[in-house]
């Protein structure tokens, strides 16, 4: 899986991107989010307020984090859009 | 009359002129061009650049989904959108919309469309960097803007 | 921020690039640019020529006063509108509006609001010439022209 | 009285302006329609639509018919406006 961090995630986290091979325990977004969280500080604080983060998959937004992952290739995080 | 619309998605520059020029040029049959330019603010002077960082293939992506709305919605001639990623100075263009019909109110609501949701669905994030050199800012998304988007449901 | 229009009617062609350099070149403080151009169709190809015949001294008039409601209304930092009279070909331009704020939905809206008022409330009136060299008609005023005035009420 | 006509209604009278001593009776706007509407064929097919006529006196528009005309030097009659 490779994921992306953007604007302040990506700094907060001090990656641009990573591949990652998910454990088949991690079925949706939720999940996926809630093991981010458990890597280290610099993901927790990143991903403190879930209202701020907003979530692509293959490139699309996804509103609803009880998605499923299936046939996902690319997950980005990232915050509340301010381009324009 | 189903405009295709064309998307940009660019570090250089554009011109505005150049561009509503190449789009109405010996065409005869149009009746209503509106443009949207948005440029850097130089925020009272204390903004030295603004940097817009982009996911590249979602950005181009997005702004085709809107833009190809927008020509469902409206019976437009045209549709142009570019956007710009990298450091923009104060007075530069960051974004160009010019969307052109047979009918003005066409023409207006589909380029203010796309600026709505372009504003709340692209993927940009723009980061303030100031005269004296202190650290950048992140902008921080307004409320406004969700609701902007959220009238045209 | 009170901008003070600029509100021309003539019967030369004017440059809608032009106009639009003129009024950002070297500015660093405007966010948002919003020009309408209104031009001339060929319906179909039938039409040879638009005539417009004004009310010269109350044109000017009207859409100063338009102008200065916009002013009033929204923070724009420039206002102009331009119109034009006599006979003009399709292609051609026949108005234009540019209207500049710090904000995107003021420098929509201004625009929108000053085609709004024009529209049905200077004293413009068209008359089409066809190339098979029949008589001239008069456009009809449309009932959505006064619909579109009266939401901003 | 400077008489200006505008558009189908300049046609069909005839004339693009005139300027006429408006006799004492003549108080309001509507008086002014009624009687303009008794100076010929050609004024009373100009004018013979009521809800199409326009009126504006020293160049602003006037929509109440019973106006007075004091003050005024200059009125205009013209159909609905299409400019634009």
């Amino acid at each position: 899986m490779k994921i992306l961090y953007f604007a302040w995630i990506r700094e907060r986290i001090g990656l641009p991107s990573e591949d990652i091979s998910l454990s088949k325990d991690i079925e949706t977004v939720q999940q996926f989010l809630d093991w981010m969280k458990t890597r280290g500080e610099n993901f927790e604080y990143a991903l403190e307020h879930d209202q701020v983060v907003r979530i692509a998959l293959n490139q699309q937004h996804c509103n609803d984090f009880s998605t499923r992952l299936d046939g996902i290739n690319e997950i980005a995080i990232f915050p509340p859009m301010t381009g324009g | 009359m189903t405009a295709k619309p064309v998307v940009r998605v660019q570090a250089q520059d554009f011109d505005t002129a150049k561009e509503l020029e190449a789009m109405t040029k010996g065409q005869t049959n149009i009746g209503a061009v509106v443009s949207f330019t948005g440029l850097c603010r130089d925020e009272g002077g204390v903004l030295e650049t603004l940097e817009l960082e982009h996911y590249a293939g979602m950005a181009t992506a997005q702004l085709n989904d809107i833009a190809q709305q927008a020509c469902k919605r409206w019976p437009l001639e045209h549709l142009l959108v570019i956007h710009r990623y990298g450091k923009i100075p104060p007075g530069k263009n960051i974004v160009l919309v010019i969307a052109t019909s047979s009918h003005r109110q066409a023409a207006f609501d589909g380029a203010s469309f796309v600026m709505d949701f372009l504003k709340t669905n692209a993927p940009f994030w723009k980061k303030e960097h100031f005269k004296d050199g202190s650290t950048g800012q992140w902008v921080e998304a307004k409320d406004k803007d969700d609701k902007a988007r959220d009238r045209w449901d």
